[in-house]
């Protein structure tokens, strides 16, 4: 299938790869989706000043864990681009895969941040600033799940030397996820 | 115009009938010009044997005045239009007469209730009165109202008042009229706000001061105790939904 | 410029240690943005928190997603997005985010300190 | 495939390597193909939104009695048609069919290459798309009936089933638009990708026909607009389903948080169908005027400023819901603001009339109704932008006549010139011409006796979205322009079948086209009408701009794209034979 590609995806008259122009424009579409979210939360949390009070419950330590855990995988997921730009597939995918851990990681230590405050009765529901706290990180980690689905697709084409022009997009997309997360933790974890 | 088919029963409505009016001349002599060149232009260059058309590509100056001026004379229109819109906003919704008389207006799903202020012109005092589906206001006072809702989101308008404010849950906003006419003027609910969203009248009743003073020395007092008369419980909608629904089954 | 070919321009001159120095930057980062709430000082956590995010955001896309070296058009195609975004909380907030509006006020009322998360 | 292989596929290939109904017709990957889908698709959409206007347009004229092939209309059912309406109209009628089926099917030809950039992600759009379409017309069938909050579904009433009392109906028609705004993403970012970089050798900015530009910001605007709504409806969604409280004014929620993020995504939405509209129509005019787009790039600057001063005017829509009236001044500004780029538009679309030699086939008929209705829609958002006037027009029928007087040109008028247009190209026949005329007149002057009732009906002070005027003595003189109005629709549905059945007659047995029947000079004329798998036996290369109609010096009036400067005698690919394989 890889093989039939229409003259039209290979034309390059911006001088820039398809594939790069393309995920570009997903993620402006995207800045504008978290920005909404992000914006409304704002917004709420500058009338709401009680809202400090529950900042102040979630736990600054779950989320500095995985804003390290995100940064990390970002630097693997740029040593795959780096490998892949010198045509070394099997060490970009081992890089890949590495960045697919990360954010496994990532969502364990989510889940078990989660599961503690819902047993302690901060549920989705519980109001507003937890309404807001589950939604954004919510989104944020579907995104993260996503990410790691297209990057364990790209990592078993680089393996093979196939695609590497693609480790480069997929690293693109995570590092967006990456800064979405750098917004996401003061807001929704430091500031109180 | 509005004048043709609703009095004007408000100070508001001269103002925004003369402002429509003013639009519809400005945009009026627009569009019939428009039009007219418009259609002049397909009749005078409909595809004739022999005649070629022009090559004018609308780039250099000399043709691009054709457009560009009607375009300036536009923006000056509009600019015409803004100050004159923006005063009469400035009238209606940013600015207001000192009240001379108080009502608390409710909405909620599929009802108006009118809190008036009563003789002492207090809201929420023993002398507040309470009507359901039917205000009562004097003629040529100055009315502050208090917008209320309940539920979801209503809008008051009063057509011959050229009277519209959407009523929010969660907020209370603030307006004002003068009437300016007697007589009985239709209230509508210009929001959409559910199944009953078309039955949901009321009457705003104008009266002269002697009329309006027999009338609250009438009935004063019926506002401490809360109307409930017009109150729909969560229960009753959802039943009254539970009709409608049937009989909508029914049919299809 | 626009005649380079630019598809294997990226990440020339940088070897992997140079992004390893520019995570250890970031992880420093990190550490400030969580130690700057323990002053207590309102100033210094906003600045902390906010100010050093978007530090962060910065370096990573700029060494990172390489946005230092892309084509400018792009960087202004996501500017613009974010100016949107912009936009969009300056048309909104005089609305939602404050109680007294110039002809409402709203009703909410917080609840009491301490029963905010079993509240409704 | 190689190129080569569609070089040698370019003729005859329906005769080997059939890849069968399945993956030809609906597993395709061929954006010709994908763009049929759209517009099959949003014809049977425009079907339904059609029946439902008849029903509650019918209750309106005659309230209480029952209508024919739907039976009696309650207060519920009125909701949801209204509704559905709008909804379906908006969101499954004008969107697949304005961007997504003539973007499919125009950008690829236009610009000289053989597929979309990213042939599967197109697939894909379709396929949530078609998801999208299926879910919202599921919600007929579902207990408690569609969901009747309008089009804008504002909460609390679209939040709470206590409230709508369609406890299915109201996630299910807010998932089928998410679903529906994921697929336009998924395609726009298609159209975008491809137009900026798969253009033909030789083709420069200003090289583009103005529809490609006009669809590519179209998606645009949808991609810088959408995103607030998605996370609002995310928002709303969760309010419904699990009980949070966003826009719950008794939790600390706001409503009009809603009403903003919607009409911040609303109002550009009007310009991403307005602008792929307008693109048609200068395709259109050009040709049937034999003459170059007046000042082509002062559309292009315009439709710019259009692009982005559209998403600086949303409020306008909110002017009395209670928000800050200061803002509402500002709105005010804005709004005024956008109507000059739109006017100096519509002047270069008249100005290039002058000195043409002007041919009123259908297509061009119905590009002229377009400027000439569209120019009434325009005028009286004049009345609705001004804030002062609006606080009498919010909410009347004066509203709902001026939205059609821009919609109906737009979905209708607009789609109906570009598929007469392009029907040749589309499917290697042409459309009966007189069939054409007798459509065209039939809907134009119906559509003119709906709406120009209505307007009277709103400066008359007539509330939209009211199932049944018997509770507003005030109004009651305005039931003949509602009669009247119902009337006029009804004709103007009669005449569709006209219209239907000259389009599939004629895919079938209608005159075989040649590869340029109207002498057309972009580079889907160039392709075998209709285009095989691939477009084009060889990938064209462009030498002028798209709208060099009657150059002086010339023997032919016109001078296609493709064809090398030093060719005088334009022959070649231009007048090639008509192509193997018929629709």
């Amino acid at each position: 299938m890889s093989s039939s590609k229409p003259i039209a995806t290979t034309r390059s008259v911006m001088n820039l790869p398809t594939g790069r122009l393309a995920l570009w424009w997903v993620i402006a579409s995207e800045i504008v989706i978290f920005g909404g979210l992000l914006g409304s939360y704002i917004m709420f949390r500058l009338s709401h000043d009680a809202w400090a009070e529950q900042a102040a419950i979630t736990s600054t330590l779950a989320g500095a864990t995985n804003t390290f855990i995100l940064l990390t995988s970002s630097l693997s997921a740029v040593l795959a681009h780096q490998a892949a730009e010198r045509g070394d597939g099997p060490r970009a995918a081992k890089m890949l895969r590495l960045t697919v851990l990360g954010g496994l990681g990532f969502l364990i230590v989510k889940s078990i941040e989660w599961t503690g405050e819902i047993q302690h009765g901060y549920t989705i529901t519980s109001n507003l600033f937890w309404s807001f706290y589950y939604t954004a990180a919510g989104l944020h980690g579907l995104h993260v799940i996503a990410g790691m689905i297209c990057m364990l697709i790209v990592a078993r084409a680089a393996a093979r030397n196939q695609e590497l022009q693609r480790v480069e997009i997929v690293g693109l997309y995570w590092h967006f996820v990456d800064v979405v997360w750098i917004f996401l933790f003061p807001l929704l974890y430091i500031a109180k | 115009m509005p004048s043709w088919f609703m009095p004007q029963a408000s100070t508001s409505a001269v103002e925004i009938d003369n402002l429509i009016l003013m639009i519809t001349v400005i945009v009026g002599v627009w569009f019939v010009a428009a039009e007219l060149v418009f259609f002049w232009l397909i009749w005078k260059f409909r595809a004739r044997d022999g005649v070629r058309a022009q090559y004018v590509a609308g780039e250099a100056k000399s043709e691009k005045k054709w457009v560009s001026y009607p375009h300036y004379a536009v923006l000056v229109f509009d600019i015409l239009i803004l100050i004159f819109a923006l005063r009469v906003w400035n009238n209606i919704k940013i600015s207001a007469p000192p009240g001379e008389e108080r009502v608390r207006i409710i909405a909620q799903q599929w009802a108006w209730t009118f809190q008036h202020a009563g003789p002492d012109n207090i809201l929420d005092t023993a002398d507040d009165i309470r009507t359901v589906e039917d205000m009562y206001v004097q003629v040529n006072r100055t009315y502050h109202f208090e917008l209320h809702s309940k539920d979801v989101v209503h809008s008051f308008s009063v057509p011959a008042f050229r009277l519209k404010q959407d009523a929010v849950p969660g907020r209370a906003i603030n307006g004002w009229f003068t009437a300016t006419q007697t007589g009985t003027f239709d209230v509508q609910c210009a929001e959409i706000c559910g199944i009953g969203h078309g039955l949901m009248p009321a009457h705003l009743h104008v009266r002269t001061a002697a009329e309006h003073q027999a009338w609250m020395a009438e009935v004063a007092g019926t506002g401490a105790a809360p109307a409930e008369a017009a109150d729909m419980g969560t229960g009753e909608v959802l039943a009254h939904a539970d009709t409608a629904r049937v009989q909508m089954g029914a049919m299809q | 410029m626009a005649e380079h070919a630019h598809a294997h321009a990226h990440g020339a001159g940088h070897g992997d240690a140079f992004y390893v120095r520019i995570w250890a930057i970031l992880l420093v980062l990190l550490f400030v943005s969580v130690i700057g709430p323990e002053f207590g000082i309102r100033v210094v956590t906003l600045i902390t928190a906010f100010g050093v995010a978007i530090v962060k955001a910065y370096m990573v896309g700029r060494h990172f997603m390489h946005l230092g070296i892309e084509r400018k058009w792009v960087v202004w195609i996501l500017a613009m997005m974010m100016a949107f975004v912009v936009l969009m909380f300056a048309g909104i907030a005089p609305d939602v985010q404050l109680h007294n509006g110039q002809n409402w006020i709203k009703l909410y009322e917080e609840p009491a300190p301490g029963s905010g998360a079993h509240g409704h | 495939m190689s190129a080569h292989a569609i070089a040698h596929e370019a003729h005859g290939h329906h005769e080997h390597a059939d890849p069968g109904f399945f993956r030809k017709y609906l597993w395709s990957t061929d954006h010709k193909v994908i763009g049929m889908q759209y517009l099959f698709t949003g014809m049977f959409m425009a079907i339904i939104g059609g029946f439902t206007v008849y029903v509650f347009r019918m209750q309106l004229a005659f309230p209480g009695e029952s209508v024919p092939g739907y039976g009696y209309v309650n207060a519920t059912a009125y909701n949801s048609l209204i509704t559905m309406h709008g909804s379906i109209m908006v969101f499954w009628v004008a969107m697949p069919v304005l961007i997504a089926s003539f973007g499919n099917f125009l950008i690829p030809l236009m610009l000289g290459c053989d597929d979309m950039a990213f042939p599967k992600l197109n697939r894909l759009s379709y396929q949530i798309f078609l998801l999208s379409a299926l879910v919202v017309l599921s919600t007929f069938f579902v207990p408690g009936g569609a969901f009747g909050g309008a089009w804008t579904s504002y909460p609390p009433l679209s939040a709470s089933a206590a409230y709508n009392a369609t406890p299915w109906g109201a996630p299910m028609w807010l998932i089928a638009v998410i679903l529906e705004f994921v697929a336009f993403l998924l395609g726009g970012i298609n159209f975008v990708t491809t137009a900026m970089n798969s253009r033909a050798p030789g083709m420069k900015m200003f090289d583009v026909p103005i529809v490609v530009w006009m669809i590519v910001l179209a998606s645009l605007v949808f991609m810088g607009s959408v995103g607030p709504l998605v996370a609002g409806a995310i928002m709303l969604l969760f309010d419904q389903l699990i009980g949070t409280g966003f826009f719950n004014p008794n939790t600390g929620g706001d409503p009009i948080l809603w009403q903003h993020l919607f009409w911040f995504f609303g109002h550009p939405e009007v310009y991403v169908v307005l602008l792929p509209a307008v693109g048609i129509v200068a395709e259109v005019m050009t040709v049937f005027s034999r003459k170059k787009l007046f000042a082509y790039r002062t559309v292009v600057y315009t439709a710019l400023a259009t692009s982005v001063i559209s998403f600086f005017v949303w409020a306008h829509h909110q002017f009395i819901a209670g928000i800050d009236p200061r803002m509402a001044g500002i709105f005010t500004v804005t709004t005024l603001i956008i109507s000059v780029p739109i006017a100096e538009m519509m002047f270069v679309y008249i100005a290039t009339m002058y000195g043409g030699s002007i041919r009123l086939a259908t297509p061009m008929l119905w590009a002229l109704a377009f400027i000439a209705e569209f120019l009434i829609g325009g005028v009286t958002g004049i009345f609705l932008g001004a804030s002062g006037a609006d606080v009498y027009f919010h909410d009347t029928y004066f509203v709902l006549a001026h939205f059609h007087y821009t919609f109906f040109p737009i979905a209708f008028i607009g789609t109906f010139a570009g598929l007469t247009y392009w029907f040749p190209k589309m499917f290697g026949r042409h459309m009966n011409e007189t069939l054409g005329k007798i459509h065209f007149w039939g809907t134009v002057v119906a559509f003119n006796a709906i709406f120009i009732p209505l307007f009277l009906a709103g400066a008359g002070g007539d509330h939209r979205r009211i199932f049944d005027y018997s509770a507003f003595p005030e109004l009651a003189s305005l039931q003949p322009l509602r009669q009247i109005a119902t009337i006029a629709l009804l004709v103007l549905i009669a005449f569709q079948p006209v219209f239907l059945f000259n389009f599939f007659y004629s895919m079938f047995r209608g005159k075989r086209a040649t590869a340029n029947p109207w002498h057309a000079n972009t580079l889907e004329w160039a392709a075998p009408s209709p285009p095989p798998h691939g477009n084009f036996p060889e990938m064209p290369v462009v030498y002028r701009g798209p709208y060099e109609y009657s150059v002086e010096g010339r023997e032919d009036d016109y001078w296609p794209q493709h064809v090398p400067p030093d060719d005088v005698t334009v022959d070649g690919p231009v007048e090639a034979p008509v192509a193997a394989g018929g629709h």
